[in-house]
């Protein structure tokens, strides 16, 4: 007979780095507000989630960031993630309002909005990013791997996290960490077979940060694929926690 | 030459992923400069309702004798739909409504729409939506769908965003208009070959065609210019650039 | 709090054959240890990557052979050389003992309606078989598998039982996948997915009933320690997990 | 009320930079012969347009070019424009014919004509090119922006003219205009707000060229548009033509 949990909750505490939340252009989602997202996390047993809104990335960052604002107002465990396009924005406008929100990460979307990943287009937001010590989030697949290996490798000071890589992603993902030191891995999306431990291998735990990118996943599955993975518990507590509060707590 | 001109096509809401902003003072700047008396103004972008139109208000607020309001709903959240047509006709001034099934990702007679379109016929009101048949398989919003709604709900009168948008389209947004005679078209377009205005009026009537720009994301002056340098005589010019659309809407004409 | 249960959980959906781009090196001994961490009491596999049925019975009996208490033999079938289907067939349910077949119209390229699939069909359905197959509809070009194409086939060949593999895969999908159960009380669902949007159990679950989901992880893409999760982690009952983690299956399989 | 002119024409010497000649192979256009061209610039006052043959993009150069020269023969006010290809023609012999006609440009599409616009491949071809003082024209959805962008900085003396640049390349047009000093931009698809007025504020007046790609755009509303811009008459005359002509007139 097979020994399974049916009432799991986490046995250490949660940041989850990479949930949603907003309602979107193109499609229906289930959970698109702040209060189902809450309940969602409790039943969960996430204490605090790193949140952005599409709206930043698919239309404007000033006004989806402002939009994940106004939806999260008062609610101290969604940490709010600002979306940029460097190609476009005002960085010191940026700056203002993220000091502002206490905000301390970004997320881009190169290919998405269609600009070169190169240190010619980013070079001054680069500056910017180094100055402010803050990290940037980046999907899997908004990354051309080739592109992105050469120009972080010239950027040894910024630190970047990449988001939702899927197993599509798994044969250059993995040695792109080995390479470049000052990137991490948020796994909502790593699903194969011992991906932790292999992944833990590679790199060792200190870069592998869980997040589920609720709601186009569930919130708790890979927190039960975590916890049944034979992580050591500070292992796991620097996965589900730790080195997100570490990263984020930079500057 | 002074004649009345009114945008018919034109948003609020930045979209800086591709490098539109909306700020005021650039988007009256911009209006002067093209000689462009009155916008309509929607924003498409929330999937809240009310949002939309609460983006606005404020330029409306501001300048109310230089933007009209502009409606904007999806049938993907119902339950907001029809409330909002009534604050946004009821309350605030809307003069006609917008629609996207881009967005929806359903074409423009899917039966989802439908309780819309009964609102919108029932209170006899002006739909303006995204049309294009860029190629075959471009069919979510091919001017050959709006001829059966034009007849469904014969008191909408149904503008066709974009005419169809490359000339694909337009043969078939003129043929819808020619069946149809609640169907007009607006003109703005990134594409925007040779000889498109002549052939929207030669083909639908110069009563029928409108002038639009999509400003913010593209500059009235080349869209006006679009109107103004084509091979259609001086009335038909007046009454693109502003005649029918202060009819249709019934705005008030000041010259 | 925590409830440790023994219960039976059996993974339905699971592949063996090297697939180096993916997994690499699967060994049984790994697919158990998996399966010991995650709490999969049983696990059935196919191997689909060769387009020989012979080939694929072959290595899956091979794998079976090592911990025959822990895993069970599905067969694989595809119209492509329909000579050697059904012999082949035979040999796997009759000499080799395996329980339940699959088959992918994805590598097939034709939809799972086409006539060529009937020679299958009518064979199965002589014998009473569970069909389990690739569904999906993740956007609109994606029709090979569409779950409502089941309906029809549910309809001709009744003593079939259909497992529908991802239950549609995207939440577009899982729409159609719970019509398709609702219409035929001959229709399962396997939940396995790389999508897996949040509510997606809870929605199989309310929709088809908790009597026709089934726990599916498709390893070796996925892990089965997430898929186990999202059923244990589901807002659904304690009885209706204890049913999707494997009860269900033990039934319909006649394990 | 609206103040607009209803009976437009240009107010300054005018040299479109983009014009396509003949038909097509896979759809109807509504202009597609020299005196549909004429008539269109004689509309709006155009005095002069670089004209190229579709023929030569979509099939080939030799052949398309060679049309070309025959159906805009005895017109004056048509400037060739040869399409070519580093693949498949000899330098030498395209420089040769070049100089017979007086053609001082070329149209290159690397991505229909499926080679990545590298030194590897190219690097030659275009050192002969950049020697005479030839300038290369390019759509901007026709190129990877980064090869672009590389090749630029390996050839200073090269001259490469942006065409159909559309709000979509807005995130990379303005860094790539600001990194490199050989980058032209034609503005014909350019038409957001304030879009000629922003790429003289990134890249100075004298690498912004009026252009219409007639026929798949009307002429006259980019001139239009240009003219209700705010320029000085000396900006309008810089981007409406100045800048063509001095480009086209390098010594080689």
């Amino acid at each position: 007979m097979g020994k399974v949990d049916l009432d799991f909750k986490p046995s250490v505490p949660v940041f989850d780095a990479c949930i949603t939340v907003g309602r979107r252009y193109d499609r229906y989602i289930r959970v698109d507000n702040v209060a189902d997202t809450l309940a969602t996390m409790d039943r969960a047993g996430v204490q605090r989630a790193l949140a952005y809104t599409p709206h930043a990335l698919d239309f404007d960052s000033v006004e989806g960031n402002s939009y994940l604002m106004e939806m999260i107002k008062g609610q101290p465990r969604l940490v709010p993630q600002f979306a940029v396009n460097p190609s476009f924005d005002d960085l010191p406008l940026m700056a203002k309002s993220m000091k502002q929100h206490g905000v301390r990460s970004l997320r881009i979307a190169p290919k998405f909005q269609r600009y070169p990943f190169r240190e010619w287009v980013l070079g001054p937001f680069f500056d910017w990013l180094e100055a402010n010590r803050t990290p940037v989030w980046v999907a899997a697949e908004e990354i051309d791997p080739s592109e992105f290996h050469a120009t972080v490798s010239g950027r040894p000071g910024l630190r970047f996290v990449m988001s939702q890589v899927h197993f599509m992603h798994e044969t250059w993902a993995v040695p792109l960490l080995m390479s470049l030191p000052n990137v991490s891995i948020e796994v909502s999306r790593m699903l194969q077979p011992n991906s932790f431990n292999k992944l833990i291998d590679a790199i060792g735990a200190e870069r592998v940060m869980f997040g589920s990118r609720f709601p186009d996943s569930a919130m708790a599955p890979q927190l039960y694929y975590l916890h049944r993975s034979g992580l050591s518990q500070s292992q796991l507590q620097a996965v589900c926690a730790g080195n997100l509060g570490r990263l984020l707590g930079k500057g | 030459m002074k004649t009345p001109v009114v945008d018919f096509h034109a948003h609020v809401g930045r979209w800086g992923s591709f490098g539109m902003a909306d700020d005021l003072e650039t988007y009256l700047r911009v209006m002067d400069a093209a000689g462009v008396d009155i916008s309509c103004i929607n924003c498409i972008f929330y999937g809240e309702a009310h949002r939309n139109l609460d983006s606005v208000m404020p330029f409306v607020k501001k300048h109310p004798d230089r933007f009209v309001p502009v409606a904007y709903v999806t049938p993907r959240y119902l339950q907001d739909a029809i409330p909002e047509l009534e604050r946004a006709f009821g309350k605030l001034g809307a003069r006609f409504l917008k629609l996207y099934p881009t967005y929806l990702g359903k074409p423009i007679d899917d039966p989802s729409y439908f309780p819309i379109f009964e609102w919108a016929n029932d209170h006899g009101i002006v739909i303006m939506s995204h049309s294009s048949f860029f190629f075959e398989g471009d069919t979510l919003t091919m001017p050959r769908l709006f001829p059966a709604l034009a007849k469904r709900f014969n008191k909408v009168r149904w503008v066709l965003g974009h005419s169809g948008n490359n000339m694909n389209g337009q043969a078939q947004a003129v043929a819808a208009a020619r069946e149809c005679d609640n169907i007009y078209l607006e003109t703005c377009t990134s594409m925007a070959e040779a000889g498109t205005i002549e052939f929207l009026v030669n083909g639908a009537g110069e009563d029928r065609v409108l002038y639009g720009s999509d400003m913010p994301l593209l500059d009235a002056r080349n869209q006006v210019g679009r109107i103004v340098t084509a091979d259609i005589s001086d009335e038909a010019k007046k009454k693109v650039l502003g005649l029918n659309a202060i009819k249709l809407l019934g705005l008030k004409n000041k010259s | 709090m925590a409830k440790i249960v023994d219960t039976p959980v059996i993974d339905v959906h699971a592949h063996v054959g090297q697939w180096g781009a993916k997994f690499r090196p699967a060994s049984p001994k790994m697919y158990v240890d998996i399966m010991d961490a995650a709490g999969v009491d049983r696990m059935g596999f196919n191997c689909i990557y060769f387009d020989d049925e012979r080939k694929s019975h072959n290595v899956v009996a091979d794998w079976v052979s090592k911990y025959p208490d822990r895993f069970i033999g599905v067969a694989f079938g595809t119209p492509r050389h329909p000579d050697e289907t059904i012999p082949e067939l035979e040999r796997a349910f009759d000499q080799l003992g395996f329980k339940y077949m699959k088959i992918y119209p994805t590598y097939y390229t034709k939809p799972v309606d086409d006539p060529s699939y009937d020679l299958i069909f009518e064979w199965a359905n002589s014998r009473g078989i569970v069909i389990m197959c690739h569904s999906s509809n993740v956007a609109d070009w994606d029709t090979l598998t569409l779950p409502t194409k089941f309906i029809g086939l549910a309809k001709r060949f009744t003593k079939v039982k259909w497992l529908l593999a991802h239950s549609g895969n995207a939440m577009r999908g899982q729409v159609l996948a719970v019509e398709a159960a609702k219409q035929c009380p001959n229709i399962y669902l396997e939940i396995c997915t790389s999508f897996a949007e949040a509510g997606t159990i809870e929605f199989l679950v309310n929709g088809a009933g908790e009597d026709r989901v089934l726990f599916g992880s498709d390893i070796p893409l996925m892990d089965p320690r997430y898929h186990v999760g999202r059923v244990v982690t589901a807002d659904i009952s304690e009885a209706a997990k204890q049913k999707v983690l494997g009860l269900n299956a033990k039934k319909l399989l006649g394990l | 009320m609206g103040e607009v002119e209803l009976h437009f024409k240009a107010a300054v010497p005018t040299f479109d930079a983009c014009v396509f000649l003949g038909r097509r192979y896979n759809r109807y256009v509504r202009s597609d012969s020299v005196a549909g061209i004429i008539e269109s610039m004689d509309r709006c006052g155009v005095g002069k347009a670089l004209v190229s043959h579709v023929h030569a993009i979509d099939f080939d150069g030799e052949d398309g070019n060679e049309v070309l020269l025959q159906e805009m023969k005895g017109q004056p006010r048509l400037v060739p424009q040869f399409g070519a290809n580093p693949t498949m023609d000899d330098a030498g012999q395209l420089i040769a014919q070049m100089r017979a006609h007086g053609v001082r440009s070329v149209r290159i599409d690397p991505k229909q004509h499926n080679y990545p616009f590298t030194d590897w491949m190219a690097k030659g071809w275009l050192d002969r090119l950049a020697k005479e003082g030839i300038s290369v024209f390019v759509a901007a959805p026709q190129i990877e922006p980064d090869q672009l962008h590389t090749m630029l900085r390996a050839h200073p003396d090269l001259r490469v003219v942006l065409s159909e640049v559309h709000y979509v390349h807005t995130p990379w047009i303005f860094p790539l205009v600001r990194a490199v000093p050989n980058v032209y931009v034609e503005i014909s698809r350019f038409v957001v707000v304030d879009g000629p007025k922003r790429l003289v504020d990134a890249m100075g007046l004298h690498r912004v060229l009026f252009g219409s790609r007639f026929p798949d755009s009307a002429m006259a509303p980019h001139l239009y548009g240009l003219h209700q811009m705010g320029f000085t008459k000396a900006e309008l005359s810089a981007i409406c033509a100045g800048n063509l002509e001095k480009l086209l007139g390098r010594a080689a």
